[in-house]
């Protein structure tokens, strides 16, 4: 076939996260009104939320171009990029503490319901995902600098920027699924 | 010649020991880690099976009380997990491992140091799993888990939940390992309509653990936070539902059999056509039909659930479709049969395992069939009657087709031959082994024995008393039976018969090489021109049309000239098993909520990754400088 | 496999060079950006009935921008795309049924 | 060796008449099977699945005999023979029309089967017609409870049902009383009767059984519920329409009090107050006509002795085991009281109030 082993790899990889992810959306939408009569989805603050998924989306943008600056072999760009999109995600990742702080506070406790289980575990397993991203992100960044990393290497940075978009699309499914569409269709 | 190709630095430096244990622990030869993955299921095949003995000696009799009711739901838990987890899935995998390379033309998989990293984690996987014993007791909520009896503590299914995911790591690993090493390193010529059908049954299994592992994965560590954190995913009284759970075992469950048979379904079809010297009859059939069984295979779970909470709609749909799933089996069956019809049938002791296979296993088919029949699966479900049925294909099916493997295989591993005689007697009395202890159950169940029950209720009356005695006594046989294998395994490793490259007459490229394999396994790789490639080497047809065989030294590849030619092979690494050893504090943290543990164990696992990624390269690695990396295999022969 | 890829990317290796410029992929955020603003408007203003419908198209629409464009499978070998597409595929297949089974054809009385 | 043959012969087919002996009775015995045996279908609800069954077995014999014979002759007929030439066999590829024969015809054969496989689907899930008794049906660790709302009657392990009568069960699980909480998926199962459905926490399944003959039928729950799942047993007692009625007619009359002074005054004293120790009235029943019954933890004692197996219907119910019983019920049947709540503590009673609780039980009965 001829192809990158480690991007065929990483490609069949991600076809298998689909159904990870999948498995914890399933339970979130089984479990959207077993509340066990505490909070349900009126917690959610979706104006914040929309920020931090902004935010998110567009560390794709920055993503693409740090890979885009490693193909022409212009390192110090893809760095500059690099670091945009990890410290984006960093504020995604802030924002999600943030908010679970403030849901928590208004009665959202993971032991409480179902749909809390539900809630928490799987934006959890995506907060996790998006950290494991900014450890790959902040490594490529050392490793450039300590010239582990080379010009042509920029297969490398494309892996990384595989992962980081495949969470970042998952994160669109979620603020849709999760946030909005329940939002309208509940209350 | 496959030795170190950079220097050595300080610890950073790879290990280049070529034998000892330490060639052993830091290998990433695929065919070294094959012998890993086979010696450790041999251990837990033996322990698998001594629980069965428990469990057989415990109802040989009504109401005996060998065990108690606690131990009693511990074994059977753990008998089911290790035969399945510790010892089907990783025989297979050792079959993957040894030969998928070899069958392709590949000097190794795509991965090496990600394929040590899954032994090194099914290993320790297994050692977690079977701590739980000393730790306060071993899971004892059956290998399905299921739901709200698994979340609650006296089940301790905390381990179940962590260790079966620890193993879901390591096949999922493999899976995509495999995977890649199938799409992207075939020899030059080898398009997928060549691939020998073992090949083809392995890439079709690693697809289905690659989409099936991730609904367990899911539903094991939803039952972690149940049991651990207090979340309340299956928890009835706040709304959780315990179907759930049920759905996404069988979603994994169900693809996880055909996961347990279609190896064994591509070995049998290895060896059947080299025993009856003819070629497998319709090729494509079969390899449609294995790629068929894998996706029909995920439409079919619920029938696990026909008696639970769901409804008549469901029940219908996937009744049918259970019922569907017996087409494409059927294609397979008839197809090996005829693959004997009007051959020269010889029978050697693989031969004989693999004709058992295709009766035995037909046998636990059909009775698949009648659990189809809902309305009368209410009065199989949960007795011995399936226990019967799942007997009859894991071990009749599975476990006989991968034992033939062993004889198969052994020679090409060893450089021996496994003595026949012993051989013989091995598989007349595990056939006759299997089948009283089996044959029985059917019976038994339908007169109303349930399963997983601690004592044999003698109300039962007793004609099921005097099945279950036979069943008992049966076990007997089969302990003769497996200890006459161990002995057979043994002896022929330290003084078996030389086997020379090709003792079979067989057809695959595995058979050009030496015997045992070189670890660069081809002196050139080879180009395919045919399915059945080595077979067309020695064989050819004369003036007449009739098939001889072709004067030796045809044989030979046609691209020689690569004599003292430098090959790479990837270098040996401590990296992988370093790295994995952090499943311990992780696997306990999560059992334990210790977070102290947890954090250790992550930091663990990630120092060990930087060590791997900052171990200096050498070419033929998995990480191998992106210049330096040609492109191998089909690619090349296609364009 | 390599038999039925597309004829104009014959050699995957080869087609860095045909990617999109950076200014192609700012235009593709943009578009990203607006097609959110009109999710989030979704909770501001009521759109009635076609509210769920428009948030799911919009969520394929940025959906398949990102994976054909940032992860490049509009470019690459169709191969990444055949296996993203079967996890894909196999993930709402099998667990669209499990929430039909549950929801409608089970005794699940919460 | 060679010259006495006979002996060894002679044995030999002895030892195959044995086998073939042994093999046929197993299977006759099997026939004329047991009280709990799928294979005789006593009612309605276990016939139509039975009749469904036998054909499928068939068909599935006959695959099995030709699949089984093809191998055979395979083996036999086309064994390398010792005058072999070394030559190799025609080799042949395949045959395309054989393989869509092998195709299409098991194909057939299932769509013909997964007709009446679907009927007998909703058949066997949908409500039965005509008068129909109504029980509900609550597993426990390690217990059934039954409930008839029609009588406003609590009992335990044993269902009495008139005959010729169709059965709708209304099935929950539950361990707390009927707190879903704990609760664990049991399956109820009465072979003769119906096949199994199971019983699941926080939901509520059907099952339809009726029987057509009086008889005690037997059963167990056969989902797997933890430690003492093998000793939760179930008994169905089918009994004439008037005996039920009669039986009716005892469970709805309250439980006598014992006369004063009586030894089995003193045990239903102990059995409402054991000095600090938790009483028995904290868990169980016994409606002396006053308050409401309603659902407790344990089962409803009020007329204990109406049945005649106790503990899951894994013992007798008599004098002398219903003592052991209350000395030490996990010698009887292991719970779990201690680390889970479930089940039937051990309250460390002396002899005198062993004597005195028994002397009380004794007397719950209607017909005493
Ligand atoms: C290797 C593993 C394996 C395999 C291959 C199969 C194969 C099949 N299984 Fe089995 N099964 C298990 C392992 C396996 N199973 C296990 C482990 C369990 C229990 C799990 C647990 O609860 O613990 C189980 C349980 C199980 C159940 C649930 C029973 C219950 O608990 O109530 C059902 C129900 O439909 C079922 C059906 C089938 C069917 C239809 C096939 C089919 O694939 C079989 C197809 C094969 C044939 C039919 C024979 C050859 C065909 C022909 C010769 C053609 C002509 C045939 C006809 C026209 C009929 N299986
Ligand atoms: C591949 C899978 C596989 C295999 C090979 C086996 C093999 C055997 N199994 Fe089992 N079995 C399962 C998978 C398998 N099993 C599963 C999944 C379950 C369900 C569990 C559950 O309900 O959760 C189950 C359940 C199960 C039960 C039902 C328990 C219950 O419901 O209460 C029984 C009962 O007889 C049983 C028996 C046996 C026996 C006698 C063997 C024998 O054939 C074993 C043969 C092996 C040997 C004889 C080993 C040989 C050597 C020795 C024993 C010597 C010991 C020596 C040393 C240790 C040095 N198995
Ligand atoms: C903590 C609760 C609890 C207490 C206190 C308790 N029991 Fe029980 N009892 C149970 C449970 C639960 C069972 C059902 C056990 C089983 O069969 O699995 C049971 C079963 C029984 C049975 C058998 C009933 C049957 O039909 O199977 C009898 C009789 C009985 N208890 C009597 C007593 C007496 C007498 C006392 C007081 C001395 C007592 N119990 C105290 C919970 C309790
Ligand atoms: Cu209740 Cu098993
Ligand atoms: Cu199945």
């Amino acid at each position: 076939m001829g192809v990158d082993h480690r991007k065929l790899g990483m490609w069949a990889f991600l076809g298998s996260e689909f159904l990870f992810f999948g498995g914890f959306v399933t339970a979130y939408l089984l479990y959207l009104e077993s509340t066990a009569g505490g909070v349900g989805v009126e917690v959610f603050d979706i104006p914040f939320t929309s920020i931090s998924s902004f935010v998110l989306l567009m560390s794709s943008l920055t993503m693409v171009l740090a890979h885009h600056a490693h193909t022409r072999g212009d390192l110090r760009r893809m760095r500059l990029w690099i670091l945009a999109t990890a410290g984006q995600g960093m504020v995604f990742l802030g924002g999600q503490v943030y908010e679970f702080n403030v849901f928590y506070r208004e009665g959202l406790v993971l032991t409480d319901s179902p749909f809390a289980s539900a809630f928490y575990v799987l934006t959890g397993f995506h907060g996790v995902h998006v950290f494991i991203g900014i450890l790959m992100l902040l490594s490529i960044f050392v490793f450039s600098l300590i010239g582990k990393i080379k010009p042509n290497q920029h297969l490398k940075t494309e892996m990384i920027g595989l992962y980081w978009h495949f969470v970042d699309i998952i994160w669109v499914v979620i603020f849709t699924v999760v946030y909005l569409i329940p939002e309208i269709a509940v209350l | 010649m496959a030795s170190s190709t950079v220097e050595t630095k300080g610890f950073k430096g790879r290990p280049k020991g070529e034998s000892g244990l330490s060639a052993w622990i830091t290998t990433t030869d695929h065919k070294k880690i094959g012998i890993m993955y086979f010696v450790t299921v041999l251990v837990f095949f033996f322990l698998g099976g001594a629980e069965s003995g428990v469990i057989r000696a415990q109802l040989a009799q009504a109401e005996m009380d060998l065990v108690t009711a606690e131990i009693y739901n511990q074994v059977f838990t753990m008998h089911g997990i290790t035969m399945v987890f510790l010892v089907v899935m990783p025989l297979s995998a050792a079959f993957f491992n040894y030969l998928v390379p070899l069958m392709i033309g590949a000097r190794d998989v795509a991965f090496p140091r990600l394929n040590a990293f899954s032994y090194w984690v099914y290993l320790f996987g297994g050692i977690f799993l079977y701590s739980s014993f000393f730790l306060g007791g071993a899971p004892s909520g059956g290998w399905t888990g299921y739901a709200p009896l698994a979340s609650d503590a006296v089940s301790n299914m905390a381990f179940y939940a962590v260790g079966l995911n620890i193993l879901g790591v390591s096949s999922l690993a493999a899976a995509v390992n495999f995977i890649v090493t199938i799409l992207n390193m075939r020899a030059p010529g080898m398009t997928f309509m060549r691939m020998p059908v073992f090949v083809w049954m392995s890439l079709v299994t690693n697809f289905l653990l690659l989409f099936a592992l991730p609904p367990i994965a899911v539903a094991l560590f939803m039952l972690n936070a149940d049991t651990v954190v207090g979340a309340q995913f299956f928890e009835p009284a706040s709304g959780g539902d315990p179907i759930l759970w049920q759905h996404l075992f069988w979603l994994f469950g169900h693809p996880e059999v055909y996961i347990m048979i279609l190896p064994a379904m591509g070995i049998v079809s290895e060896i059947l056509p080299t025993g009856s010297r003819k070629p497998l009859f319709g090729y494509a059939a079969v390899v449609f039909a294995g790629a068929a069984i894998g996706f029909i295979g995920f439409g079919v779970w619920a029938h696990h659930m026909f008696t639970s909470a769901i409804g008549p709609v469901a029940r219908s749909a996937f009744a049918l479709t259970t019922m569907f799933i017996a087409v494409p089996t059927g294609i397979k069956i008839f197809n090996w049969v005829f693959t004997m019809w009007g051959g020269k049938l010889r029978f050697h002791t693989p031969m004989l395992f693999s004709i058992g296979f295709v009766s035995m296993f037909t046998i636990g088919g059909l009775s698949g069939v009648t659990h189809a029949i809902v309305p009368h699966n209410a009065q199989q479900h949960d007795t011995y009657y399936v226990v019967a049925h799942f007997h009859y294909v894991l071990f009749g099916g599975a476990l006989f087709g991968l034992i033939a493997g062993i004889y198969y295989w052994f020679p090409k591993v060893t450089g021996k031959l496994m003595d026949e005689k012993l051989g013989k007697v091995h598989f007349w009395t595990w056939l006759l082994g299997f089948n009283l202890t089996f044959g029985p159950m059917h019976m038994s169940g339908l007169l109303g024995q349930p399963r997983r029950t601690a004592v044999l209720p003698g109300e039962l009356g007793g004609t099921v008393e005097l099945y279950n005695l036979l069943s008992t006594l049966g076990v007997v046989v089969l302990i003769g039976s497996a200890l006459v294998f161990l002995f057979n395994l043994i002896r022929s490793i330290k003084a078996g018969q030389a086997a020379g490259d090709d003792p079979w007459d067989a057809r695959t490229l595995e058979w050009i090489t030496p015997s045992p394999t070189p670890s660069h396994n081809f002196d050139a790789i080879p180009t395919v021109t045919h399915r059945d490639e080595f077979w067309h080497r020695k064989y050819a047809e004369d003036d007449a049309g009739k098939v001889v065989r072709v004067p030796a030294g045809a044989s030979e590849d046609h691209d020689t000239d690569h004599e003292g030619e430098h090959i790479h092979m990837p270098d040996p690494s401590y990296w992988p098993l370093v790295q994995t050893l952090g499943v311990f504090p992780l696997g306990y943290g999560l059992v334990y909520l210790n977070f102290w543990l947890i954090g250790i164990g992550v930091l663990w696992m990630v120092i060990g990754l930087y060590g791997w990624i900052i171990e200096p390269l050498a070419e033929g690695d998995d990480d191998e400088p992106e210049d330096a990396h040609t492109p191998t295999g089909a690619a090349a022969a296609a364009h | 496999m390599s038999s039925t890829q597309a004829p104009e990317h014959t050699d995957p290796a080869e087609d860095h060079g045909n990617h999109p410029t950076p200014r192609k992929y700012v235009h593709i955020a943009i578009v990203l950006a607006v097609l959110t603003a009109l999710e989030v408007s979704t909770y501001f203003f009521d759109f009635g009935v076609i509210a769920i419908p428009l948030l799911i198209v919009l969520m394929i629409v940025k959906f398949l921008y990102v994976a054909g464009w940032f992860m490049h499978l509009k470019f690459d070998s169709r191969t990444y795309s055949r296996l993203m597409y079967t996890g894909l595929f196999f993930a709402l297949g099998l667990y669209i049924l499990v929430v039909v089974i549950t929801l409608f054809d089970s005794a699940w009385t919460p | 060796m060679r010259e006495n043959p006979r002996p060894q012969r002679t044995s030999l087919r002895r030892a195959r008449t044995i086998t073939a002996s042994v093999v046929l009775a197993s299977l006759a015995l099997s026939a004329c099977a047991g009280d709990q045996s799928a294979l005789d279908p006593a009612g309605p609800f276990a016939q139509a699945p039975h009749d469904l069954i036998i054909p499928v077995a068939i068909i599935a014999a006959v695959v099995f005999v030709l699949v089984q014979g093809l191998i055979i002759f395979s083996v036999v007929k086309f064994r390398t023979r010792r005058d072999d030439d070394g030559s190799l066999p025609v080799q042949t590829h395949g045959n395309t029309r054989l393989e869509i024969v092998w195709t299409v015809v098991p194909a057939v054969i299932l769509a013909v089967i997964a007709v009446p496989t679907v009927q007998g689907i909703f058949e066997q899930m949908g409500e039965p017609d005509g008068d129909v008794l109504t029980v509900e049906v609550i597993g426990h660790r390690w217990w059934f409870e039954y409930y008839y709302p029609d009588y406003d009657i609590y009992t335990a392990n044993e269902m009495a049902i008139p005959t010729d009568t169709p059965v709708r069960l209304e099935m929950t699980a539950a361990d707390l009383a009927r707190s879903p909480d704990q609760g664990v998926i049991h399956s109820f199962w009465v072979p003769r009767l119906a096949g199994k459905q199971d019983v699941v926490p926080g939901q509520t399944t059907y099952l339809n059984i009726e029987a057509s003959e009086p008889d005690r039928y037997l059963g167990m729950c056969a989902e797997y519920c933890g430690l003492s799942h093998a000793n939760m047993r179930i008994r169905i007692e089918a009994m004439e329409p008037a005996d039920f009625d009669a039986w009716v007619e005892g469970q709805t009359t309250p439980a006598d009090v014992p006369d004063d002074g009586t030894l089995a005054a003193d045990g239903r004293a102990l059995y409402h107050d054991l000095d600090g120790r938790q009483a028995c009235a904290t868990c169980h029943q016994v409606w002396e006509g006053e308050a409401d019954r309603a659902p407790q933890q344990g089962p409803d004692l009020t007329h204990l002795m109406s049945r005649e197996e106790f503990a899951g219907a894994i013992h007798e119910l008599d004098e002398e085991t219903l003592r052991a019983w209350l000395e030490d019920p996990n010698s009887l049947k292991p719970m779990q009281y201690e680390v889970n709540g479930i089940g039937m503590p051990d309250l460390d009673l002396t002899d005198e109030e062993l004597d005195a609780l028994v002397a009380y039980l004794l007397t719950l009965d209607p017909d005493a």
